[in-house]
């Protein structure tokens, strides 16, 4: 029963503390706004948490994606709805108070259950020593690739990968089929906003010299991700919200001359069939879909060389179809879909 | 040894203002001095703490110590940049929306800040009317 | 490409997607035909499949990227899987080729994205239903499930709400999946149902209170997912608002998968013992089953809408299917994948029919019966047939599925479900009675003055025989055929395919 | 003394996730805006990320990216990287979590535009009429 200080319990309870706070604030205020940006606090506080728990890549895709874009995308929301939001009516109490005992009945018991679970960070639990240990020890031999979680992400469960791809294209174009028009009558901003054409020289000036650096930064992410934290994942998003902050800094038609609609659905499915495609390409080889080993005659390399190139170039597809799909829900979401003016 | 008391300095001194960013914007009275208190003293906390950081890495002097604060050191730089900027442009949106301002007078009436301004805000009107 | 059937079944359709979203404006015809491409040969991978599973008379498995099942995942098609793989292809396909009408009035601009969507959704469902692997069962249900409200929203009006609230449930009902996932992965290592299963052998294992939870969790989060009786809220709104492709594709697959996944994670990833002896809800979740059997065909009988009262006979039929999977008997469990199959088919029939009806009346509530076996007699004479399946009158397969289930019911001793079952077909019988009487006896001209529709006013009265066009007409028919093949043909399905799926300890 | 204290300490983080399921539940079902609950949905749906990851955590290991020896050679100990696996599911399971929010603030729109108003009982009484 000995407990390793390098764990700081102190600092975890703290941060877990200030989440539930943070959750909480973020049900109960009565401005929609404040309520966002609460849940971008809590978002960033579960990254503290994470990278606590030396889960890097998770924490770095999570300020990415939970901080940031979800963050943009629900103020963009917020100017097309009724901002602040009425106390509950107080009918039907009944039947919520009876959902309130429910849930409390339940989550007593989950909680005197844990007392069953292996102990939290325990070396010896099941979680550690059935599978995890086989991919550390082997997954360099098999894939080259020093990174286990893009190992794992991108060659072990692969098809995952690919169907995450897939889920993220979904949703652009759930997005799209629901708000995308093209009259303008329906227009109604309910919340007016200052009008950024030829002003502010400041965000320009931050924004041009920031913009090329998170680009390079994205690039950098994505390729490096067999080395370093990140991947397809995280260089996508990082790419996505640089168009994203042009939106912001200039103003939507800015950003969309750069970076067209058309083209922007393109990348999105051309993301995922760049990794489908590998998939076919290996199952055309003779290997089994998404075999990487099977481009290695073509490449002239070794087996395990062909997966960490396999891996490198699925990731750019992943990359591709993150950064399109992040930009197309902004411009979709911002603009109330007519992709006139954004946030 | 001098280095760790440097380093420690270094860092309080970041924690102080830390506490003092948030003193502000708990305790300041309106919109533009609470946002111009994170902002600054947000930049300046964060740039010491991190100056720290630099500062306790470079104690071993090799090439990987040099990296990590390369890359600390390219943090502070953005963090400098993006900061003010952001504090600049939230005060210009709120300029914008004509979010009242703190006077004397303002606090006689004992209007308390926070929901007077975010009620303005929500009902802000249209720039245009300040340009004329 | 007999080894890669299991993969191509899956990806073509994925493939189609991308093709539909890449190549841009296509002509409706041009994209129409690559959808129904895409899933001729989902259907056919399909169906080479499930030949080489039944030659072979074990599961057929297919490793991803070649890695070894629990580091790697695994396709795993065995009998029960293979059947229902070759039903949702056959039904998607059907649907698809019935689409060429419907869709195009449902959406006027976009089609391309809404046929996109509609491949991601059949790709979604059959990944679910073939995969090994708990966690990539989630993705892929979460695929199916964000292709879904976008086809769901695609209806008017008030189908936005109905859209949400059915994105909240289904968004509960895969987190409670992916919780769960959560507890079995803590407690086992592992995420591959076969290597699972082997350590949930364990009997420590067996009686931890954590795995326990996991395994509520799940079925909890998959009877969220396919609306078992008090979680079914959402889906008569959501369903009945839908566009008539959308609610023809959607409301015989959604639902069964999700019974398949429960058959899955109750029989394969834990067993027949765990589930019955350990967990022994089994009469509870059959109360509940019946239930859902009666107060779901008697809330049909009340509907006027007649999408809407579709949509409550599905809630009736999950009953059923619910409780023969807890009959914990060899007859009730082959009457439930029984009825997977034949309830699929047979819902898609109603659905076709009656979107058919719709398509030609313009008028959605069961007014539109009236006098309809004089204007469009095949369509007419096809709902009559999944009528008397829904019912279970003899050659259809309805009956069968009936059969057996009120066999295993006898034998288990549950006369609640027996009595339920009994009821619930008395109350389909009136309720397809009532709308045959309609149909052949009812007169035009009140059905149209009910309503007051002025277009399909002088369109009854100059057209008399308006039948549904062939494309329309041509998946109905063979649906109708095939709840007849599949009735003729109920030994040789058990024999070849349910049979082998019975698992151990029944 | 020491055992409770043992017991808190390793038993605080699932709690946490399990307080953070419930609050984000109660979002979901009972409050009557549906800003609010899609705010619910993000919550719950993290703190699900929550449990997983620290499925992963193990004591004394640090980031699953692999260390080299100075002659170039992996350090291949298990004990010493955290559990990678959780940490894949989770990334994935991020992805899942920004596409479901995309399309509830779509729909989200969406019903703004059509019913006027983002309360759950107008709504109702908007269908009803």
């Amino acid at each position: 029963m000995t407990w390793d200080a390098s764990l700081l319990w102190q600092f975890d309870i703290l941060v877990l503390v200030m989440m539930v706070i943070c959750a909480v604030t973020a049900l109960a205020l009565q401005g929609l706004l404040s309520s966002a940006i609460v849940t971008g606090a809590y978002s960033f506080l579960i990254c503290l948490m994470w990278t606590h728990m030396m889960a890097v890549d998770v924490a770095f895709t999570e300020a990415a994606v939970g901080a940031a874009i979800s963050t943009v995308i629900f103020l963009g929301t917020a100017q097309y709805i009724n901002r602040w939001i009425k106390k509950d009516p107080p009918r039907e109490q009944g039947i919520k108070q009876l959902t309130l005992v429910i849930g409390v009945i339940c989550a007593v018991m989950m909680l005197s259950a844990t007392r069953d679970l292996p102990d939290w960070a325990d070396p010896a639990s099941p979680a550690s020593t059935h599978l995890s240990p086989g991919y550390i020890e082997q997954g360099y031999h098999e894939t080259a690739t020093p990174n286990v979680v893009t190992a794992v992400l991108a060659d072990y469960r692969g098809y995952d990968t690919m169907f995450e791809a897939v889920v993220v294209f979904a949703a652009a174009l759930v997005v799209m089929v629901l708000l995308r028009r093209t009259s303008h009558k329906h227009r109604k901003v309910l919340h007016l906003r200052p009008k950024r054409e030829g002003r502010d020289t400041v965000l320009r000036g931050a924004a041009q010299s920031i913009i090329p650096v998170m680009q390079i930064f994205a690039l950098y992410v994505l390729f490096h991700g067999h080395y370093s934290p990140g991947g397809g994942f995280q260089g996508g998003v990082i790419f996505g919200a640089s168009f994203i902050l042009l939106a912001l800094c200039y103003n939507l038609k800015f950003s969309m001359n750069r970076f067209r609609e058309h083209l922007v659905l393109w990348c999105c499915a051309c993301g995922v069939l760049l990794y489908a495609g590998i998939g076919a390409a290996c199952l055309g080889l003779g290997w089994n879909f998404l075999g990487y080993a099977a481009l290695a005659d073509l490449l002239g390399v070794s087996g395990k060389m062909a997966r960490s190139y396999g891996i490198l170039a699925v990731e750019i597809g992943v990359g591709i179809t993150v950064m399109a799909v992040m930009v197309s829900l902004y411009y979709d979401l911002a603009s109330g879909g007519d992709l006139e003016e954004g946030l | 040894m001098i280095s760790d008391i440097l380093v420690i300095i270094v860092m309080v001194t970041g924690l102080l203002f830390f506490v003092a960013t948030t003193v502000g914007i708990i305790r300041f009275p309106d919109f533009y001095s609470r946002v111009h208190a994170a902002g600054k003293g947000d930049t300046l906390s964060t740039t010491l703490f991190l100056g720290g950081a630099i500062l306790f890495i470079m104690r071993d002097f090799s090439w990987d110590a040099m990296l990590t604060a390369g890359k600390l050191l390219l943090i502070v730089f953005y963090i400098f940049i993006a900061s003010p900027t952001a504090t600049h442009a939230i005060i210009d949106a709120g300029y914008e929306f004509r979010v009242p301002y703190w006077t004397r007078s303002s606090d006689k009436k004992g209007t308390e800040g926070d929901e007077a301004n975010e009620e303005n805000m929500d009902n802000g009107f249209y720039p245009e009317d300040l340009k004329g | 490409m007999m080894d890669h059937a299991p993969v191509l079944m899956i990806v073509l359709p994925v493939f189609a997607s991308l093709a539909l979203t890449l190549i841009g404006p296509l002509g409706h015809r041009a994209a129409y035909g690559l959808l129904i491409l895409s899933i001729a040969g989902s259907l056919a991978a399909a169906m080479a499949t499930l030949v080489q599973v039944v030659q072979a008379g074990r599961a057929v498995q297919y490793r991803m990227g070649d890695w070894m099942p629990p580091m790697g995942i695994e396709l795993v098609i065995d009998h029960l899987s293979a059947g229902v793989l070759v039903m949702i292809s056959g039904c998607a396909l059907l649907t698809a080729i019935y689409s060429m009408h419907t869709a195009r009035q449902d959406n006027p601009d976009r089609l391309n994205h809404y046929y996109a969507l509609f491949a991601l959704l059949v790709a979604g469902l059959m990944g679910m239903t073939a995969t090994g692997d708990v966690f990539n069962l989630y993705v892929l249900l979460e695929i199916s499930a964000l292709s879904s409200y976008g086809l769901l929203a695609r209806g008017k009006g008030k189908a936005y709400y109905a859209t949400f609230r059915y994105l909240m449930m289904g968004t509960i009902g895969a987190s409670f999946y992916l919780l769960g996932v959560g507890y079995l992965y803590i407690m086992t290592g592992s995420l591959n149902m076969a290597d699972l299963s082997e350590i949930l052998k364990q009997p420590e294992l067996g009686e931890s209170v954590n795995v326990r939870i996991g395994f509520t969790l799940i079925i909890l989060g998959v009877w969220i997912k396919m609306a078992l009786f008090p979680l079914h809220a959402w889906m008569p709104n959501a369903y009945s608002r839908a566009g008539t492709t959308t609610a023809c594709l959607i409301a015989p697959l959604m639902t069964k998968v999700s019974v398949y996944v429960m058959l899955r994670i109750m029989f394969t990833v834990f067993s027949a013992d765990y589930v019955f002896q350990q967990i022994a809800w089994s009469r509870l979740v059959i109360y509940v089953a019946s239930a859902a059997a009666v107060l779901g065909m008697i809330t049909a009988l009340s509907q006027r809408d007649l999408r809407k009262m579709l949509t409550y006979i599905i809630v009736a039929e999950i009953g059923y299917l619910t409780g023969g999977a807890w009959l914990a008997n060899t007859a009730g469990y082959t009457g439930a994948v029984y009825h997977i199959l034949a309830d699929g088919l047979m819902t898609l029939c109603l659905f076709m029919a009656v979107g058919a009806i719709i398509y030609r009346t313009g008028v959605s509530t069961s007014a539109a019966m009236e006098g309809i076996f004089q204007r469009m007699p095949v369509t007419a004479g096809v709902f009559l047939i999944a009528g008397a399946s829904v019912v279970g009158i003899p050659p259809f397969c309805g009956f069968f599925s009936k059969w057996y289930l009120l066999q295993g019911a006898v034998q288990a001793g549950e006369w609640v479900f027996v009595a339920s079952l009994v009821i619930a077909g008395l109350v389909a019988a009136t309720l397809f009675f009532r709308l045959l009487e309609k149909a052949f006896f009812g007169r035009l001209d009140d059905a149209v003055l009910e309503t007051g529709s002025k277009t399909s006013h002088t369109a009854a009265r100059t057209i008399r025989w308006n039948e549904a066009p062939l494309t329309m007409l041509l998946p109905l028919v063979l649906t109708g055929a095939a709840l007849l093949g599949l009735g003729i043909y109920t030994n040789e399905v058990v024999r070849y395919l349910i049979r082998w799926s019975v698992p151990a300890g029944m | 003394m020491d055992d409770l204290f043992y017991f808190i300490i390793s038993k605080y983080n699932y709690w946490a996730a399990i307080i953070l399921l419930f609050i984000g539940l109660y979002g979901m079902i009972v409050r009557n805006n549906l800003m609010k609950k899609i705010i619910g949905m993000v919550i719950f749906q993290t703190a699900i990320l929550l449990f997983f990851v620290s499925i992963g955590v193990k004591r004394g290991a640090t980031v699953p990216i692999l260390k080299f020896s100075p002659d170039k050679q992996p350090l291949l100990d298990a004990a010493a990287y955290a559990n990678p696996l959780p940490h894949v599911l989770i990334l994935t399971a991020i992805v899942v979590g920004v596409a479901v929010l995309g399309v509830a603030l779509a729909l989200l729109q969406k019903i703004q535009r059509v019913h006027g108003t983002i309360e759950e009982d107008e709504i109702l009484e908007d269908m009803r009429k």
